[in-house]
């Protein structure tokens, strides 16, 4: 929402806390309820396909290890976008915003490339247990990561039309916070996926 | 009655009936929290009544041994569509309405944290329903109960439409509690005015915020547990199929995560009107003001500690069945210090007999009995002969109806005023509670026995010869009075709105901040933000200090403008939502696109027009 | 008296330290990698790997989204739920036996 | 004090007799349940006068009196708070110790010598196995008094649940997953059951009866169930066998000793032995069972039956028949 809405409805925090970052942080609090049920299929359907592939056949670390390294690295472009902003300094804020976005583009990419590897393999949706389970969490959070992408490239643009200033750093904020916390979930579900298999 | 018809703010509060002018466009447009609490409340009532009607339909087939009126199609539907719409789209919403209407004014605030998102929550909860109960236009409604057990819900033994109405409007409907939900967290954290600290904020208050954590907490489960269903059943996955190794307990599992912590989110909001209007019409503050908050920390807490005692009867142990039960049992005991602290309320009050604090002391009478019954099965052992039969359906009417709808009601009687300006009929609102209370227990107190002696839930018809005949008539009986008892409660409103008593701002004499503005309130609620400096701010000795109160010389603040966005994104949704039901990728398109643009002028347009 | 609040955040970590918190991350994540193809340590993978990733959360959620420097507010609006959903995907895994061998 | 109890519900409750009542035990099991709800029951009843006594006595003795005094402004009271927080916590331990120790006595698998009894749940009949008497029927289970009955429960399509009220309490029949429910009737009997869970169209339709007996009775029984279906050279019998086959019933029914071995329907070995036909909804008549092969869908909606139009003389062949097969 626009920087009027405090101005125009003299609303003021009783914490001094900004809304937008007050109801980030609880919409955070609700998605861990949902990447937690999610996981909860996931390790209860663990071992429970009665038809392969098998985790075992297809998982592949060493690529996904790679992906997950490039996602830990966007967030700290994302950290270093939201400093630049705060400090003013728009110019490495965009290019900081845009290199986030791009990494968050490479994990996606990676992602597209594994589904598509597995479904070449015989793994879909329908096969087994893994197939529906698997493709449900991370295509879940791959959704999360799209969205983000979306997010911060259109920040890109508003700060390419000067519409992003340093009086805005908490809008870079809140999508930071957004984009650590699928960072964060993506931390749980490579090691739970890929490295207890 | 205290109507405060010398004071001058009286006449400020007929200027204000301008809250509700405007056409259609205006209502559909609207950001401001009071008219969205408005909408809210008509047509959640306007859903009670349908729900309340399929109900009666049940009733008149039960009210005899192997009636034939209703087939079992249609009864299905029927008791299926009934849950739900209880639950989801009359309960739930009426709690919305009162968090609309009421917190923004308890806590001092022009409006909530985000006005836009409030109006598109409203409006994609209203769509969600109509969306659901089309379904009865287009090849019957869902069918497989409202806790919809896999695999019946599976298209092999639940084929058509029927069952994706129902995953697919309470996917929608989830969106619109989230929102509404993490709305209110942020508006009650942050928008209290001066002085009132957590610990000073009015019950009704607390119990929101509360109901909201549960709301945002307990509805990625159902939204889990749905989605799974959807793709099993659109996009052939297996999760719910135990022929490929899924489990259909799972289902389970993530209905209750989110259904024990539901029942809660239909309760809290009621415990939190209670809490307010014992206190006003004994006169005295609330007893134990922190155990009441606490307590209802604790329930809330607790809630998520308990779901499989839904499922005592599947046999998942004796480790996880004892474990369940005393937690289940933990429950009864915050329950009880606020009911001890209502009656210590009364005890030494100066009671108000008046139609709110009726409907209050109905719902604790009522609410008891609903809570002694669940003790019974909480206990697991007990739990295997009361399960699945009658016996729960009478519990769970005496904790919903008899104590959560008594609760609602009371806040009705008790805001109606603030609400339209005038007061509510005594002799008829009084007719209303006796009729109620009478013809509900008639109607769910024999259920009690005829769970006990056999008759299990869901069943369309029962056989002559053991011995159900007579009770499920009283029920009927029962049920056709408390359906007839609603058109008092229907004919009271239409009568206040039209020749009511002017309510003045204070009718009540009553402690909270929105009585001290005019009734209704007008649009920007408070001229001047008020503080405050205790609990009871309008009780308070000094009142001038506790609150500026509406100073005309001040200028009218400035409003957010009204908006179409919210309303487009919402149709967006309902269009995805149909893309959805039928599969159709261009009816899906058009409705992620009518979202996307919805969202994208949402967040360009400024607030203020 | 908003004003005030606004800005107790000051105490922002600098970029140098944001470096190192990602290589302490990089690091970890090698390590996890190294670990899990490591035979010797197979008894202890699971707790060894529930350890690591605990770790790398809490520093990027603690750094990264500055839970340590910031507002209490926020930890309990975050921690609160997680809690739950911890507690439920626990006693969800119990009931399951998840993590039986 | 049971009879205590039972006379407060006999008095609260219309009607009756309730032969399908949970509050009538005639088992091990169900006595075990119904001790422990007497004992819940009696604290709930004290709770109940004592608590809306209290709310009662407050209404009357607080209200509004004209010219009373403006009531004082108390706060609270720790200590009222802890009393009222520790004595439903006390109460609620004495319900927790009898009920945790059911538990472990009921939700364990069974011990010592058992018949042991397969129950399959379809929509919406009950498939009967004893699998170590070879003996296979459908909604009519006989057992030996005094025996221990262990009742597997396994579905072959949707949830279901095994409730016979006078004999326990619930089980889930759940696909994928095999329960368990073992009880020893005390009382020879004719026990009524009914499905509890929520399975679709005609759930209100899925009954089953049980036959508590003498050993004697159930030995003689058993000797009956474990012969072929009854041959007999009577030309209506031999043209019956034909109808039967012809009406296509073969499809889905097994008549042991016959071509016939259909196993999507219930076994009608002996079908004419039993009380009650249809899933324990119609009485084993000739009328009844007519009306029930002509019409199985109006009389349970939805059933799988599928039968072709059949002439009347066809007709009066297969029920015939089917009537013979004691």
């Amino acid at each position: 929402m626009s920087q009027t809405d405090a101005a125009a409805m003299e609303m003021h925090s009783a914490t001094g806390l900004p809304n937008r970052k007050v109801l980030m942080w609880a919409f955070i609090g609700s998605e861990c309820m949902l990447f937690g049920s999610l996981i909860i299929v996931y390790m209860v359907y663990r071992g429970k396909s009665l038809v392969g592939p098998y985790p075992s056949d297809l998982l592949n670390i060493p690529f996904i290890t790679v992906t997950t390294f490039v996602l830990l690295m966007s967030s700290l472009m994302m950290v270093l976008a939201l400093s630049a902003v705060q400090r003013g300094d728009m110019k490495w804020g965009k290019i900081w915003l845009f290199m986030t976005a791009l990494l968050g583009m490479v994990f996606l990419g990676g992602q597209v490339y594994e589904f598509s590897h597995f479904v070449h393999e015989g793994l879909t949706l329908k096969t087994n247990l893994f197939g529906g389970s698997f493709f449900l969490l991370t295509g879940t959070h791959g959704a999360h990561v799209a969205v983000g992408v979306l997010w911060l490239l259109s920040l890109v643009f508003m700060a390419q039309r000067g519409k992003l200033t340093q009086a805005n750093a908490e809008t870079v904020e809140i999508a930071g916070l957004y984009w650590h916390f699928v960072d964060v979930v993506w931390i749980v579900l490579f090691t739970l996926i890929y490295l207890l298999v | 009655m205290a109507v405060t018809s010398e004071s001058p703010s009286t006449s400020a509060g007929h200027a204000h009936e301008g809250t509700y002018a405007g056409g259609l466009l205006s209502w559909i447009t609207t950001v401001d929290h009071k008219r969205i609490g408005v909408m809210y409340g008509v047509s959640a009532f306007f859903f009670f009544l349908v729900g309340g009607l399929e109900a009666l339909l049940i009733r008149l087939q039960l009210g005899s041994a192997e009636n034939t009126l209703i087939d079992p199609d249609l009864y299905n539907q029927l008791f299926t569509m009934h849950g739900t719409t209880m639950v989801f789209l009359a309960i739930m919403p009426l709690s919305a309405a009162f968090f609309n209407f009421i917190v923004p004014l308890q806590i001092g605030a022009r409006d909530v944290a985000f006005p836009r998102l409030n109006a598109f929550s409203f409006w994609v909860f209203f769509l969600g329903a109509l969306f659901m109960n089309a379904s009865f236009l287009f090849g019957g409604a869902p069918d497989a109960g409202w806790f919809g057990y896999a695999n019946l819900t599976s298209t092999q033994y639940s084929p058509g439409m029927r069952v994706d109405f129902w995953v697919i409007g309470l996917l929608v409907l989830g969106v619109s509690s989230i929102a509404a939900a993490l709305n209110f967290i942020v508006t009650i954290i942050n928008l209290r005015c001066e002085g009132m600290t957590l610990m000073r904020m009015p019950l009704f208050t607390w119990m929101t915020l509360i109901t909201s954590f549960l709301l945002v907490m307990a509805f990625p489960a159902i939204t889990v547990g749905l989605v799974l269903l959807m793709f099993d059943r659109m996009f052939g996955t297996l999760f719910f199929n135990p022929m490929a190794g899924g489990d259909v307990l799972l289902w389970q599992h993530l209905f209750w995560i989110f259904g024990h912590p539901e029942v809660y989110i239909l309760l809290l909001p009621g415990l939190g009107i209670v809490s307010e209007v014992i206190p006003v019409f004994s006169r005295k503050p609330l007893f134990g003001y922190a155990f009441v908050v606490y307590s209802g920390i604790l329930i809330a807490f607790l809630g998520f500690g308990v779901w499989a005692h839904h499922m005592f009867a599947v046999g998942l142990g004796p480790v996880a069945n004892t474990v369940f039960s005393a937690a289940t049992m933990l429950i009864a005991i915050p329950t009880g210090v606020k009911i001890f602290n209502w009656i210590a309320t009364l005890w030494g009050g100066s009671l108000r007999l008046r139609t709110p604090l009726y409907f209050a002391l109905g719902f604790i009478a009522m609410f008891i009995i609903g809570g002694l019954s669940g003790v019974m099965h909480a206990s697991a052992p007990t739990d295997l002969q009361q399960t699945d039969t009658y016996f729960i359906v009478a519990h769970i009417h005496y904790v919903l109806f008899g104590g959560v709808m008594f609760a609602l009601f009371a806040g009705m009687y008790y805001w109606i005023p603030k609400v339209t300006g005038r007061m509510m009929s005594e002799r008829l609102g009084k007719a209303h509670f006796w009729m109620m209370i009478i013809s509900f227990n008639l109607t769910f107190f024999p259920q009690h026995f005829l769970g006990l002696h056999g008759m299990p839930r869901r069943t369309f018809t029962y056989e002559s010869g053991l011995g159900f005949e007579a009770m499920n008539l009283m029920s009927t009986v029962g049920a056709m009075l408390l359906g007839a008892s609603m058109l008092i409660f229907i004919w009271n409103v239409l009568a206040t709105l039209k020749k009511g008593a002017p309510a003045g701002n204070d009718p009540w004499e009553a402690s909270t901040l929105e009585w001290s503005i005019a009734s209704p309130p007008p649009h920007y609620n408070f001229r001047v933000l008020p503080a405050v400096g205790g609990r009871d701010p309008l009780w308070a000795e000094d009142l001038t200090e506790a609150v500026p109160g509406d100073d005309p010389s001040t200028p009218e603040p400035h409003m957010p403008g009204p908006s179409y966005f919210p309303f487009a994104t919402a149709v967006g949704i309902l269009v995805l939502a149909g893309g959805g039901l039928t599969l159709t990728l261009p009816v899906v398109f058009v409705g992620v696109a009518l979202i996307l643009f919805g969202i994208y002028g949402w967040a360009f347009q400024p607030l203020e027009h | 008296m908003t004003q005030t609040h606004q800005h107790a955040d000051h105490a922002h970590p600098s970029n140098r330290t944001y470096i190192l918190v990602a290589a302490i991350l990089g690091v970890i994540t090698a390590v996890e990698v190294g670990v899990f193809y490591l035979e010797a340590l197979e008894p202890v993978l699971v707790p060894i790997l529930l350890v690591l990733s605990a770790a790398k959360f809490t520093m990027v959620v603690g750094f990264f989204m500055h839970l340590k420097f910031d507002s209490k507010l926020y930890r309990v609006l975050f921690v609160g739920p997680l809690i739950v959903a911890i507690a439920v995907m626990m006693a969800m895994f119990l009931l399951y036996g998840v993590f039986r061998a | 004090m049971a009879l205590l109890v039972v006379a407060t519900f006999a008095l609260g409750a219309c009607g009756g007799p309730f032969p399908q009542s949970a509050l009538d035990p005639a088992s091990d099991f169900a006595w075990k349940l119904q001790d422990l709800f007497e004992g819940i029951f009696f604290w709930a009843v004290v709770v109940f006068v004592l608590v809306e006594g209290a709310l009662i006595i407050a209404i009357v003795r607080f209200r509004e009196r004209p010219g009373g005094p403006e009531p004082k402004a108390t706060h609270g009271n720790t200590l009222l708070e802890i009393a009222w927080t520790l004595a439903p916590a006390i109460v609620l331990v004495l319900i927790a110790i009898p009920t945790i120790k059911t538990i472990w006595d009921v939700d364990r698998p069974a011990r010592g010598e058992s018949l042991v009894v397969e129950a399959v749940g379809h929509q919406w009949w009950w498939e009967f196995r004893y699998p170590d008497l070879g003996i296979v029927t459908a909604n009519e289970l006989h057992i030996p008094v005094g025996q221990q009955i262990d009742v597997r429960l396994t579905s072959a399509d949707v949830i279901h649940s095994f409730w016979f009220p006078r004999l326990g309490g619930k089980r889930d029949v759940i696909p994928g997953h095999e329960n368990q429910i073992w009880f020893t009737a005390d009382s020879a009997g004719l026990y009524l059951g009914q499905c509890a869970e929520f399975c679709g169209l005609s759930h209100a339709l899925m009954k089953m009866e049980l036959v508590a007996e003498s050993p004697a009775d159930f030995e003689a029984w058993v000797e009956r169930q474990l012969a072929d279906a009854v041959v007999t050279d009577s030309v209506s019998f031999a043209e019956g066998t034909q109808a039967f086959m012809r009406g296509g019933c073969i499809a889905c029914h097994a008549i042991r000793g016959t071509v016939a071995q259909g196993v999507i329907g219930p076994d009608l070995t002996h079908v004419g032995s039993r009380r009650r036909i249809a899933g324990g909804i119609l009485d084993n008549t000739p009328e009844n069972m007519e009306r029930w092969i002509r019409d199985s869908r109006g009389i349970k909606p939805g059933s799988l039956m599928i039968v072709p139009e059949l002439d009347d003389e066809t007709m009066s062949l297969i029920v015939e028949y089917l009537q013979n097969l004691k």
